[in-house]
Formats: C-alpha cells, structure tokens, sequence
C-alpha cells in the first residue's frame, strides 16, 4: 500500500504543498523543453528537405558551441569568433552536402541515417583534435548575454528563481521558430524548400538545384544548432556529452511528428517538462536518474496508442 | 578464377541445399578454420586477448544485430544494453551457481537478454522504421540506468563494476585476470562457431524466411500466414539471445570486468556501424564488419606511429575516430550494401572468369 | 559383312542382351541421371532394368507385339530411351521423330513406318499425334510420359508411362512365369535383327526411314568406343534429337556398350548450365553449337575490362602458338609449358569451366565442315576436340580422326572396319559393318545409294589428301562449274565465310554462271553486340543487315575469303564477285533451312529469284518483297530494297606470280 | 487410378465437392473515413469454379478481394466461409483456411531467390520446432527437402525451372507475376484470389498465365476469384462474372450474359450515372 501511495498520491500532494518548487520544476523542465526543440528543429529542418534523419545534429550543436569558445580562447574577439563560427556552420554545410548528400541521393533511410551516424563520429574526432576533449565554459558575457538572475516572491509560500540566461534562450528559440516560419512562407527559398519537401521533381520547377537547397538546409540547421549550442553551453558547459543529450530530440519528433515545426516546439516542452516532473516527484522512488530514459519510455508509450504522432494522419493501408 | 564448378552436380536436396553447395567454398572454409585454430601458435597474447577474442565476440553480436535488423528488418539501437543483459545476468548465474560450468552460464545469460528483448520488441508490432529505433533507444537508456541503479545487479560492489571471477572448464582456467589468451580464445572460437552455425541454419529454414518475409514485406508475409507477433519477437528474441550471449563473453573471455558505460549506446552504435559496414543480412558480413571497425582502429593506433608520425597517444584515438567516421560514410556510398556486397560481387566475379559478367 | 573380324568378339548382340548384362555388370554404376525437380535424378543399371523391364511387360500387355513399330516423340528423357530398349526386347522396332515437326510431316513419317504404337513426351505431342488420328488409322495406342494436362483426356488409347509400368510390375508379382518369358524373348532377338528405324529429314524429297540392324549399332558403337578408350565411367549429355543418328549412337548404343552415363538436361533452356553441372567427359556436337559457344565468350569478353581483355588475349595468342602442340605432345620450350600452365590456371581453365568442358577426354564435331579457326580455338585450350565424317547410312562412323593426328580442314582416317574410296566423279564411297540394311519401303533409294557388293555413295564429294586424311569439300550433286569451266564447291566457299563470326548463314550460287555470288545472313548476337559498342542503333534485323558500316564489314570478310580462295589452285576460279546481305533471317519456319538447320539451296533459289537475277544482271540494289511466317504462325510480308556490292578478284597463286614476271 | 493426377495434393480439403458453395459474401459495406469503397455487395464463389470479379478503375475490386483474405473488415456485412460465418478474420487467419493470392503490383520477397520465395508458401505446412531449426537436421532436414520437392513440382508446372535460383528482382516483370503465382500455388489453397493477374504483360505472356491457370483449377480443383482487366481473357477463363461500379454490384452472371448486359456497357463506356 505503501507503494501504490508513493506512487500516485505522494507526489501530487507534494505538489500542492509546496507550489513554488512546482513552478520551479515546471520552468526548469520548460527551459529543458525548449533547447530540446532547438534540436528537434534542426532535425526537422533537415528532414523535411531531403527526408535525412540526421542523428548528426547534437555533434553539430557541439561542434558549433566549441568553435565559437575554440576561436574566443585562441584570442579572437566576441563577435568576430561569432561571425566565423557561423562561416564555419556555412562551410560544413556545403561540405556535407557536397561529400555525403550528393552521393548518397536516392539511398534508403537507413543507409542516409547511417551516414549522418558516421558524420557524428568524423565530427567528434574532429572537434576532439582541434579543440581539445575537455568541457569548455561559455563565453556567455562576451556574446552580450544576460548573466544572473531574478526571483519572484509567490507570496508566503516561497519564491521561484528563474535565471537570465533561460529567459534569454526561451525568447531566442521563440524568435527563431518566428525567424524559420517568415523564411519558410515569405521567401523565395523558403518556399522551394517547402516544395521539396512534397515532391522533389516540384522543386526543379522553382528553379532551384536541389544541392543549393540541401547546402541552405544544412546551413539553416547549422545556425540553430549554434544557437542551441549557446544557450546550451552558458546553462552548463559545451562538451561532448551534449551529444548524447541530443538524442533526447528523437523522442521529442516522436510525439511532434517528423515534419512539423510548430510539432518540435510542443514535442519539446512536453518532454522537456515531462521528465523533469517525472525525475523530481517520482524519480527518487526508484534511485532517480530516471531523466536519461523517461523521454523514450513517454514517446514509447505515446506510439503504442497514436502510432501517427501527435500531428500524423491515420494511415490506411494498401496493397 | 579459383572456382571449377563444372562437375558439381547434385543428385540429392540435401547436397543442393547444403550451406556450401561450391567445393571450393567448402575448401576455403576449411582453410579458414585451420588458420583459426592454428592461430594462437603464432600469434603473441596482445594479438589473442585485444584482437581475436574482441573481434569474434562482437562479430556474433553483430550477427545478433543483423538477425533482427538485416533479416527481420527491424532496426535496432539498443544492442549494447542487450549484450548488458547478458554479462550481468551471466555475473549473477556466475555468483549464484559457481559450481555451474561457466560455458553453460554464458549461453543461459542469453535467455534473459532475449526475455528483455521481447518486452521491448513489443511495440515492433505497431512501430515501424525509424519509430522503431526510439523504442530499442528507450530499451538502451533504461537498461543502462538499471545497470546504474539496481547494485544488486553488480552484487552491491563499491565501485559499481563487475569483476569476472575465475572459473575453470577441463581443468583450464578460462575467464579471470589469471586465464591465458589461447584458453579463452579457443572457447571464444568454438561458441562463436558453432552459434553461427546454428543461426545459419535457422535463417535458411522456415523461420529464416519468415523473418525475411517480414523485413521484405510484411502485407505480403501476413497474408501468407505469417503471423507478424511470433515472427517480429522470435526475432527480437533470437537476436537477444545472441547479444546476450555476445555480451557475456564480452566481459567473461575479453575485459574481465566491466562497469555500466561498456553497455552505453556509443557500443550499439559501434555494433550497429559493424552490420551496416558489414551488410545487412548476411553472416559473412557480420565478421568483415566486425573486423573492419574494431581491427582497423588498432591498427591506425599502433601504425601511425610505425610510420613515423610521431602523434600523443590520445590524438591518434582522435584522428582513428575521424577515419573510421569518413570511412562509414565513404562505404555508404561506395556500397551502401557492406562489405559482404563487396565480397558477393568479388566472387561473383571469380565465378565467371575471364568474363565480366554470367 | 559378316565376314568382318568383330562379330566373332560379340557376346551380347542386341541391346536388350547388353542391359541384361549392363544390370549385372555395372549394377550400380549410373546408367542416366536427368535434371527433374531441381537435381540430378539418378537411375543405376539395375534400376533402369526395372524400370525397362515392367515397361516393357506393360506395353505387351497393351498390345505389343514382335515386328510391331514404336514412334519416340519428344526431348531427350530417360522415360524415351527406355522405352526404345523395351519395345526392342519385345523384337519391336522404335522409330524415333524429330519432335519439333509440324504435324503434317509426322504424319507422313507415321504411316510410312506404319506405327501401330507411339510413346511421346507431353500433352503437346499427344495433341499432334490426336490432330492426325484420321490419317493414321494404323496408331492404336499412345503411350505418354508427363501426364501435365491429360487427366480428362479419354484414356481408351492413351496410356500413361507409369501406368504401363505399374501394370506391368502387377504382371510381373501376379506371374512368377512372366519374367523369365520376357528374358527368354529377349534371348531370342539376334544381331541381324532391325534395331531402329532414323528417318533421315533429307534435304530433298521425302524422308527416307534407314532400317539399321543391331550388328550395324553394336559394331559401330564397339568400335568407336575402342577407338577413344570409352569405358563405363564416361559421362555424357543427351541434348540432340533423339531421331538423330548422332544422338542413337551416343547416347544409347556407345552408352550401353561402354556402360557409361548419359544425362538428360532439365529443359532446352537449360542444357548450357546443365551441361556445365555435368561436365561431359564424352561431348558430341555439331559445328553450330561450337560456333555459338566461341561467339559468346567473345561477346561476353569484348565487354571486359582492358587489362583483363589484355590478358586473355595474350593468353589466347600462347594458346594459338603453343596449345596444339602441347596437345599433340610435340616438343615445346620449358618457359613456353610454364606460361601455358599460367595461361591454364587464368584464362584456359576457367573458360572449360564455363562451358562445362572441365572433364572433357574427347569431343566431337561432325555434321558439317567446322571453321578451321574455331576448331583450332577449343583445342589450343587443351580439349580434344576432333572431327568425324558419319552418315545415317553408315551408323554414324565412317571417318574419325586419331588423336595426335588432328588437321583442321581433313575429316580423318577410315573408322575401324571402314572402307573408303572415291569415285571417278569424286564421290566418297565407304563400305562397313554398320553399312544400313535399307531403306524402309524404297527399294529403289536403297539401290541407288548401295552398290551389290556393299558399298555406299555418300553424295559427298572429296579427296584423299596427302597426309592420308579425307577432306570433304561439298555435296556431289552440288558440286558444278562456272561458264569458265573452274570448279564451283557452293558449299566450300559458304563455309569459309561462315567461319566469321558476324556471318550466320551463307548460299551460293554459280553453277553454269560466269562468276560466283553469294548471299549472305549476319548474325544477330555478334553483329548486334558489334552495334551495341559502335553506338549503331537498329530496330529490327532487317535495318541492321542494311546498315552501310554491316556491309562494309561483310565486304572486309568476303575480300578476304577471296584471297584464301586465290591461294588453293582447285578454288581459285570460283571467287565471289558480287553478294548481298538479305534483309531476313533464314528461317526452318519459312522453309528455307531444314530442321537440322541446313540450307535448302533450290528451295531459296526459287523463293529469292528476283535477288539471284539482280546479283547477275549488274544492278546494285533490288525492291523485294518476302512472305514470312511469325513465330506464332501467322503470316505477313516483309519488304526491303537489297544492296549488292561488287567485290575484287585475285589471280590464283600461282598465275598471279606469272603476271608480274610478265 | 492415376497416380499423377493429383502431384501436389492440392485437391481441395474441405470435403465440399464440385459446385458447393465455397464462400458466400452478404450485404458487405467498407467505407474508409467516411469514403464508401464498397456497398452492399453480394455474391458467392462455388468450389472449383473460376470466378471473375471485374469493373472500371475505382469499382473497389481490390477492396473486395482485401475484404474476402481478411485484410480489410467490413463495416456491414458477413462473410461465410465453408458454411460458417467468419468474424474478424485476420489474414494470416484467412491464410491457414486455405485462401491465398496474388497481387495487383507485385508483391515478392525481393531479397530471395525464386525457390525461397516459392518455399515462403509453405510455411503454413512446416511445424519442426526452432531447435530441430537451429541443427537443420533429423525431422528439419528431412521437413525441409519434402517442402523442396512439393516446390520443385510447381516450378515444374509454371516452367520456371531456369530462374530457379535467380534472386527474383533480376526476373522481368512477367516472369515475377509467375512466381508470385507459384507462391500462392505452394500454400495449396482452396481459393486462389489473383489481383490482374495478367497486368503490364505482352500478348505472350497473357496467353501462357491464361493457360497455367486453366491448368491449376482443372488439374489441382483449385477455385479462383480473379480481377482482371482484358476483357478477353475474362471470357475465355471464368465460368461466372461478378460486376462491380462505383463499389455496387451491376451484374452477376456467365460471361456471355454479362457482356451484353445494358448495366455493364454503360459503366465499362462512361454513362453518367
């Protein structure tokens, strides 16, 4: 009995007890949310054009995130190592494109998703050689980035501390999800990456090769990720172990649906708030830790029930 | 240019359909296993304990993965806590029962990783593709996290890991710090031998070709009466067990002891790249891929420096990494089929000399 | 004949005898194996005796009687072997049909022969034989052996073969007496006794139905397995047509004498993998096959890589230089063994395996002439390839040639008990134990091929050559002159160019004309992979073998020819002035090529008179138009305007020398 | 008694003789979403008959077969099978009565050979356990080589022995169909259900698949319910004729009858309804 009511009672009354720890979690859990879907977008960006599952976009945010602290360390101002770090999200997207898409055209999903596996490993040698292993601190206050924080008083009931930082991210993912829907429906470009994403053939209509259009995507998830790679970093360090984190955006496309961008935002925060509730009231039942592995067993249980995702039309079958 | 079919005519079913109809593909297999068992003759320890012995073990795990991935279709990415289950539970058989023989722990331990394989293949029954491979990722993380979190796992030992203890088999000390190479690397050899054996013959039977059935399409296989629930966990189940069993060696006959982040995803992917360098659904396959990603970084870390590029230590890890990433992707593209395409195409070749094609 | 040392030797003088003696001897060696259902099914003397034998008890018991005649219809399987030994052993006769005749022409072979039984393949001979039935009023029974598609067939008169042969073993276990019946009859069938009937398809006139005796197939067949040391442990294919006297010989009469296996392809389509399974040690075909077989490894090697190509032809250029001899086991320098020997493991070695020719002791080509060039190809890998001259009429042997003394264009030395001579207008006459008893109701062909004391003309014209050897150079009868009185061998001249692989088929004409000419088919895979790699599109046949650049290249090839023919002082007269490339495909449905693929010379003279009249009259192209038959037996005609090409003559050898002294 | 007359032992199983009712659909209605694909369509297939569905594009021909193997589930409707009504059936259920089929695009194990593919129709029919699997010896071996044969002698009758061992996405299209059909064949199927059998093949082809399944129903009894576009071929092969337009049943009835059905003649021209 004991059991059942640590399970189902005990937590929702330390909720109510203690409501400011709650909104505390819940935020932690929102800002989490938040650079999950940073993530989730770059992978969703990337699949939309060439249906690439790109299990290459944590390294990609790690490797974004070192080169910009890389370059500041070897002494180049703020701004310039900002600059460059994003000439050389530019450069790796035309690298990619020209050394893995184009040869790869026409492969199944598997092999494409195997590809970008074999990016991760090439990038995390890469990143390791030039950049050294170690974590590395972010040049948080030399980018003009908020520091610090503020805490609101929730009358006598205790008070919710929310960082500067996680404002800042919260508002920079908001602008981005804007910045990708103007680009997506008002531009040129944006518009022929739509196309492709329905039909290929469509897109040579536009009268765009499909390489520059793939370059462009990569290029697009490059800069998120160097964003999420910013905001990541100044909440703990930029490091390897992010990559592995990344994977916390499959789970997250899972219940958004593949192709959709508003899908990432709420697939994101559903986990990112999801698992930090679940960690805090029940993760300690079991010896917590549960984090690393309540996202999948969400999105596990959310798939036996809507196997379309959150978005996703019921499929009909053929024959 | 080597084969001489001609002659080789079968009167029986049995010889047509024998795993190696050619003679002189039974001729070079024959060579093969000579080499194998006349290796630890003249190759030092170092060769035996970090090259042989890993090499095999992670070959069968590969076989393990390419019986659910390459046969059945189902991707997985959750290889490496199924070869976790294996070792732990072959660590507690081994505590539990010690007077048991050690061989017959090994190839117990599997039946729980299989049993943890099913549950998680469960939801293959709706999930496909991609969505697929989240669930086995779910099957990694919690796994790994038991591995972490429930010490009784790893006999409450202070420092989390599992230390393998020394057990002999015919009076030879086979796992333990003190076991020799060669004991190891011919019980190694033999399980994984005849295990492959053993999944040849199952692949080339009925439930061989249910599972193919499944993979090539699964509307097709359910009207034909295969029904998708036995087919898609057998193999879940089939490709455990093998992991298990992969996993368990791994740690019993190569590290010795192991702590959880042996089990990490960084091993599934490593066993995944094997398959896939290797070729999906074809056992020779499995071993070239095998060979390929676990012997080639040995050999950039102790080449390079041969060749005089004198690098630290941990920049040619770095640098191994680097070429083994490009390398996957320069073999997706050259053949996004593995390695045993390769090695098809080759014989296939040989097979009609002097002429290019049949 | 009799007269003849051999027969003396002879134990068993009929092939019933010989199984009886096979089935102790060899017991459980394979007698035939046939490709069915995926493997080779096997079936040792012993059982093949059974299987003959409950046959053969069924088929009396529907019938069968002494002298009465059974028709073999059908591919080449076991079932139809076995029938021929069983009706044999009853003193029946078998006469086996070529199975691809059209109706009409079975018919008349049918009710010649008067056949009172047929055994046949499938539903598809079934269905002929049934079409026929008013015709035939002397077919009572029809015996088949794939009952595919014959199940509400009325069963009156049809029988299948394994009903016959159940009831058959029903009468053998109700009858203990049965059994030695059989034997003792099979006692009682003597050497002198008619063997089979082979209707000969003829390239004139009806078909003949040559009776041969069983001393006339034993004999032979001893003999010819005396001479290449066939014993029991030979296998071979049985793919030719089982009417054939080719095939009769080797695949049952040679076979059981030596005891050795014939094996039965699984389906036409089949017979070159089949055969490569097998890999014949005892291998007989006619030049066509050879040709075919040389004109793919060129095909398929033209398409290889250039190093690769490099290597094969350098290794093919060794073979040429130092593979004959070596073969011959002449006298070779040592580096010349080690490279043939590499040139074994990379180049020779494979390519037997390809063709299946790995095991191959002793080849033969017969039939028609083999292009000297091709013939020298497949010994120089190493195979012993040899010509043998034959006839119908002669039980195949007349002239082999031994090994160590192989000449490309002789066809050898006298058969063991074989005699030859010429006669004054150059026909080869030859006298011989398997000299034919005659020919069935034709008393009169019978006469005018066989002299009173034994010998038999042959038609074909030739002569002794120096080294002893005959040489063949074309068809008496055809043999003529041109206005200039030089020799004309139509034959001669279309062999040489047919020795091209781009050329398929070739008629020539000249007899009683000022000058020869000829018409020339290409052939498609050869000439159309030639295409394929020089980007020359074509839709069909007919634009291909109008193409200018195909013309270019046949005149190449007739050029040259006329330069070989400058060379032989007999030939040289008879150069090809004039040819064309015609616009469609000889064709065995269009009644331009028998069924064994041969030109029907008069037959095309008629159909393509107005061609022949613009080749003699100066023209340099003609309208025509041709009736063709599709191969689904419907009509139509096809149009073309033909190109003729005038061609350069060379002074004969020796006036040439003459002329520029002058 | 001959003993050829039944090679695979395909005569049917279901003790039904000649003429039976085999399977009998009632008042069957399928709508997907909303969209009506089938409406209340009735008719019955007899044993050892061959039987025609036919209908423009969209008449729900396919639907209807996916409807009798159990792939689709009517909203309405009963089927009966073999005189019991079948509730749910899955297909692998539909399967193991005896039902198998071929399909419109075809559907082969792309990564077999011919002979496994023809050797998945016999699955059904295998029962050694995994671990006589696993030794591929005893009972497995000897299960295994009976199941080859029974293999052999369809690639026999359908004369495909020289692609016997050609991994079937090297196989031209029409060959490909023959296959399929062999694989339906391997399950010895009471009710052989084929989606155009003889779609995308030359006059050829159409003529020899004509003829091998006159074959299959007259030598192994097998019924057949086919869908099939060349009118022709429905006249020479069916014995009965169902028409289906716009997911309605129009006609039912002998070929001759149907064909000069007013209702069939407008549909097959376009009237407007």
């Amino acid at each position: 009995m004991d059991m059942l009511y640590n399970i189902l009672i005990d937590p929702f009354v330390q909720m109510v007890d203690a409501p400011d720890f709650l909104i505390q979690v819940v935020w932690e859990g929102f800002v989490a949310g938040v650079l999950y879907a940073l993530i989730a977008l770059g992978f969703v960006l990337i699949y939309k054009a060439s249906g690439v599952f790109n299990f290459a976009q944590g390294i990609m945010v790690v490797f974004a995130g070192l080169s910009l602290v890389g370059l500041h360390e070897k002494g180049v101002p703020a701004w310039l190592a900002l600059i460059l770090a994003i000439g050389i999200m530019a450069i790796l997207a035309v690298c990619i494109e020209k050394f893995v898409m184009r040869p790869l055209v026409g492969q199944p999903d598997i092999i494409l998703l195997m590809a970008t596996i074999g990016m991760t490993y090439f990038l995390i040698g890469l990143g390791e050689v030039i950049f050294g292993g170690e974590p590395k601190q972010m040049i948080t206050s030399e980018l003009g980035l908020p520091t610090g924080s503020t805490a609101f008083e929730m009358g006598e009931r205790g008070l919710v501390i929310l960082q500067h930082i996680d404002i800042a991210a919260a508002v920079i993912a908001l602008l981005m999800v804007g910045g990708l829907a103007v680009f997506f429906n008002r531009t040129r470009i944006g518009r022929a990456l739509r196309a492709v994403a329905d039909d290929h053939t469509a897109a040579l209509s536009v009268g765009i090769s499909l390489n520059q259009i793939w370059a462009i995507v990569w290029f697009a998830a490059g800069i998120v990720a160097l964003a999420t790679g910013i905001m990541w970093g100044a909440r703990s360090d930029v490091s390897f172990a992010l990559e592995i984190v990344a994977l916390k955006a499959l789970p997250v496309l899972i219940l958004g649906g593949f192709t959709s961008i508003p899908g990432a935002i709420i697939g994101g925060l559903i986990i990112g708030i999801g698992e930090k509730i679940g960690e805090i009231y029940w993760g300690s039942l079991v010896g917590g830790g549960i984090e690393s592995w309540l996202a999948y067993v969400i999105a596990l249980i959310f798939l036996l029930f809507r196997p379309q995702g959150l978005f996703g039309e019921k499929i009909i079958e053929r024959i | 240019m080597f084969y001489r079919e001609a002659g080789q005519y079968k009167t029986s079913y049995a010889a047509d359909q024998q795993i190696f109809p050619i003679r002189q593909d039974r001729i070079g297999i024959a060579v093969i296993l000579v080499i194998a068992l006349l290796l630890p003759l003249a190759a030092s320890e170092f060769m035996l304990s970090a090259i042989a012995i890993p090499f095999l073990v992670l070959a069968l795990a590969t076989i393990g993965l390419n019986i659910l991935t390459g046969y059945a279709g189902q991707l997985s990415l959750g290889t490496g806590a199924f070869m976790g289950v294996g070792a732990y539970s072959c660590y507690k058989l081994v505590t539990i029962f010690p007077e048991v023989n050690v061989i017959v722990h090994i190839l117990l331990s599997g039946t729980f990783a299989a049993a943890a394989g099913v549950v998680f293949g469960l939801p293959s029954l709706r999930i496909k593709g991609l969505y697929l491979a989240v669930t086995t990722l779910a099957a990694q993380f919690f796994l790994e996290w038991c591995f972490i979190r429930i010490p009784w796992l790893y006999n409450y030992n202070s420092s989390g890991a599992i230390e393998v203890p020394g057990r002999e088999v015919f009076g030879t000390l086979i796992t333990g710090p003190a076991a020799s190479g060669t004991a190891r690397y011919y019980v190694v050899l033999a399980i994984v031998v005849v295990m492959t054996l053993l999944i040849k013959n199952l692949i080339r039977g009925r439930v061989g070709r249910q599972w193919m059935m499944i993979r090539d399409m699964d509307i097709a296989a359910e009207l034909m009466g295969v029904r998708p629930l036995i087919a898609k966990l057998s193999a879940f189940a089939v490709s455990s067990y093998v992991c298990g069993v992969a996993g368990a060696m791994f740690v019993f006959f190569y590290l010795g002891a192991s702590e959880p982040a042996v089990f990490s995803i960084t091993l599934s992917f490593q066993v995944l790249f094997m398959a896939i360098i290797g070729g999906l659904g074809s056992l020779v396959g499995s071993f070239f891929g095998a060979a390929f990603i676990w012997i080639l970084p040995i050999l950039l870390r102790v080449g390079l420096p041969a060749l005089g590029v004198d690098v630290a230590a941990e920049t040619v890890f770095q640098v191994a990494q680097m070429v083994i990433g490009a390398l996957i992707i320069f073999f997706l593209i050259v053949e996004p089929h593995g390695l045993a395409r390769l090695w098809a195409i080759g014989k296939e070749k040989l097979r009609v000399w002097p002429f290019p094609y049949a | 004949m009799a007269g003849s040392p051999v027969v003396e030797r002879l134990d068993e003088d009929t092939f019933p005898k010989i199984l009886l003696r096979n089935a102790r001897v060899f017991a459980d060696r394979p007698s035939m194996r046939e490709k069915d259902l995926g493997i080779w099914q096997t079936w040792t003397w012993s059982q093949v005796l059974e299987e003959i034998r409950s046959f053969s008890i069924g088929l009396q018991d529907a019938g069968f009687k002494p002298g009465d005649r059974i028709a073999i219809i059908g591919a080449n399987r076991p079932r139809l072997y076995w029938s021929m030994v069983a009706a044999q052993s009853l003193g029946g006769v078998p006469v086996p049909l070529y199975s691809d005749s059209v109706a009409e022409e079975m018919a008349y072979v049918l009710e010649h022969a008067e056949v009172r039984f047929a055994c046949v393949e499938d539903q598809e001979q079934v269905d002929k034989l049934l079409s026929m039935s008013e015709l035939l009023p002397k077919l009572e029974h029809i015996v088949y052996d794939d009952p595919r598609g014959l199940r509400d067939y009325d069963h009156t008169r049809l029988h299948s073969f394994e009903q016959l042969q159940v009831n058959g073993r029903a009468a053998l276990a109700a009858d203990g007496a049965r059994e030695k019946a059989w034997l003792d009859g099979i006692a009682t069938t003597k050497g002198a006794d008619l063997a089979v009937m082979l209707y000969t398809s003829g390239t004139t006139g009806r078909p003949k139905g040559v009776m041969l005796s069983f001393d006339n197939l034993v004999i032979s067949a001893r003999n010819g397995n005396a001479f290449d040391k066939l014993n029991e442990t030979e296998e071979t294919i049985a793919y030719l047509p089982m009417a054939w006297i080719g095939d009769h010989v080797f695949s049952l009469a040679q076979a059981y004498l030596a005891g050795y296996c014939v094996n039965c392809p699984e389906n036409m389509e089949t017979v070159l993998s089949d055969r490569r399974e097998i890999a014949p040690t005892y291998f007989f075909a006619p030049p066509r096959v050879f040709e075919g077989l040389l004109t793919l490894i060129m095909v398929r090697m033209e398409d290889a890589g250039r190093l690769k190509k490099k290597m094969f032809d350098s290794f093919m250029a060794l073979a040429r230089r130092v593979g004959e001899p070596i073969l011959n086991g002449e006298k070779v320098s040592l580096v010349d063994r080690l490279l043939y020997q590499l040139g074994e493991f990379m180049v020779y070695g494979p390519l037997k395996n390809q063709m299946g020719f790995t095991r191959l002791r002793v080849g033969y080509t017969a039939g028609e002439a083999i292009g000297p060039e091709i013939f020298r190809f497949y010994r120089s890998l190493g195979l012993n390839l040899k010509q043998l001259y034959g006839q119908t009429e002669a039980s195949v042997y007349i002239t082999m040639q031994p090994d160590g003394e192989i000449f490309g264009d002789t066809v050898g030395m006298p058969a063991p008990d074989v005699e030859i001579r010429i006669a004054e207008n150059g026909e080869v006459l030859y006298r011989s134990p398997g000299v034919f008893v005659g020919y069935y109701k034709n008393d009169e062909a019978t006469r005018t091929t066989k002299t009173e004391d034994g010998w038999v003309l042959t038609g074909d014209a030739g002569f002794i050559a120096d080294n002893g050897h005959l040489k063949i150079i074309d068809r008496a009868k055809d043999v003529g002159k041109l206005t200039d009185g030089s020799l004309f061998a139509p034959k001669y001249i279309e062999n040489k160019l047919k020795f091209y692989p781009n050329v398929k088929e070739v008629v020539a004409f000249g007899d009683g004309r000022d000058f020869c000419a000829v018409f020339v088919n290409i052939d498609l895979t050869s000439v159309g992979s030639w295409a394929e790699r020089n980007n020359v599109n074509y839709a069909s046949y007919q634009e291909l073998a109008a193409h200018p650049q195909v013309y270019e290249m046949i005149c190449s090839h007739v050029d040259e020819v006329n330069r070989d023919l400058a060379n032989e002082p007999m030939m040289a007269g008879a150069q090809i002035k004039r040819f064309l490339v015609l616009h469609k495909e000889l064709d065995a449905d269009d009644g331009e090529l028998t069924r064994t693929q041969k030109v029907r010379r008069s037959f095309i003279a008629d159909r393509y008179a107005p061609l022949i009249e613009a080749l003699y009259d100066g023209s340099t192209s003609k309208h025509v138009r041709t009736e063709v038959t599709f191969e689904d037996g419907r009509k139509g005609a096809i149009e073309a305007t033909v190109e003729i090409r005038d061609m350069q003559t060379y002074p004969a050898a020796g006036s040439g020398l003459r002329e520029a002294a002058e | 008694m001959n003993a050829f007359v039944d090679p695979v032992g395909m005569a049917g199983h279901s003790g039904l003789t000649k003429g039976e009712v085999l399977l009998r659909v009632d008042n069957v209605s399928l709508s997907f979403g909303g969209v009506k694909a089938i409406t209340n369509i009735s008719f019955d297939i007899l044993k050892g008959e061959v039987r025609a569905i036919i209908g423009p594009n969209g008449a729900g021909k396919t639907s209807m077969l996916n409807v009798i193997n159990g792939f689709y589930h009517p909203q309405e409707g009963t089927i009966t099978w073999r005189g019991q009504v079948r509730r749910k059936m899955r297909p692998y259920e539909a399967a193991s009565h005896g039902i198998a089929r071929t399909f419109q695009n075809v559907a082969l194990f792309k990564g077999m050979t011919t002979l496994d593919n023809i050797m998945t129709g016999r699955g059904l029919k295998m029962n050694k356990n995994f671990f006589w699997q696993c030794l591929h010896w005893g009972p497995a071996l000897n299960e295994e080589i009976e199941h080859r044969r029974k293999v052999e002698e369809i690639i026999d009758f359908l004369e495909i022995q020289a692609i016997r061992k050609t991994p079937v996405g090297r196989l031209p299209y029409g060959l490909q169909k023959r296959v399929e059909l062999a694989r339906a064949l391997a399950m010895e199927p009471e009710l052989l259900l084929l989606d155009e059998p003889m779609a995308g093949m030359n006059l050829e082809e159409k003529e020899d698949m004509s003829r091998f399944i006159l074959d299959v129903n007259q030598q192994f009894g097998t019924t057949i319910a086919l869908i099939e576009h060349d009118m022709g071929v429905v006249m020479d092969l069916s014995d009965r004729v169902v028409v289906l337009d716009y997911g309605r049943k129009i006609a039912d009835g002998p070929p001759e009858e149907v064909q000069s059905n007013q209702d069939v003649i407008d549909a097959y021209l376009g009237v407007p309804h």
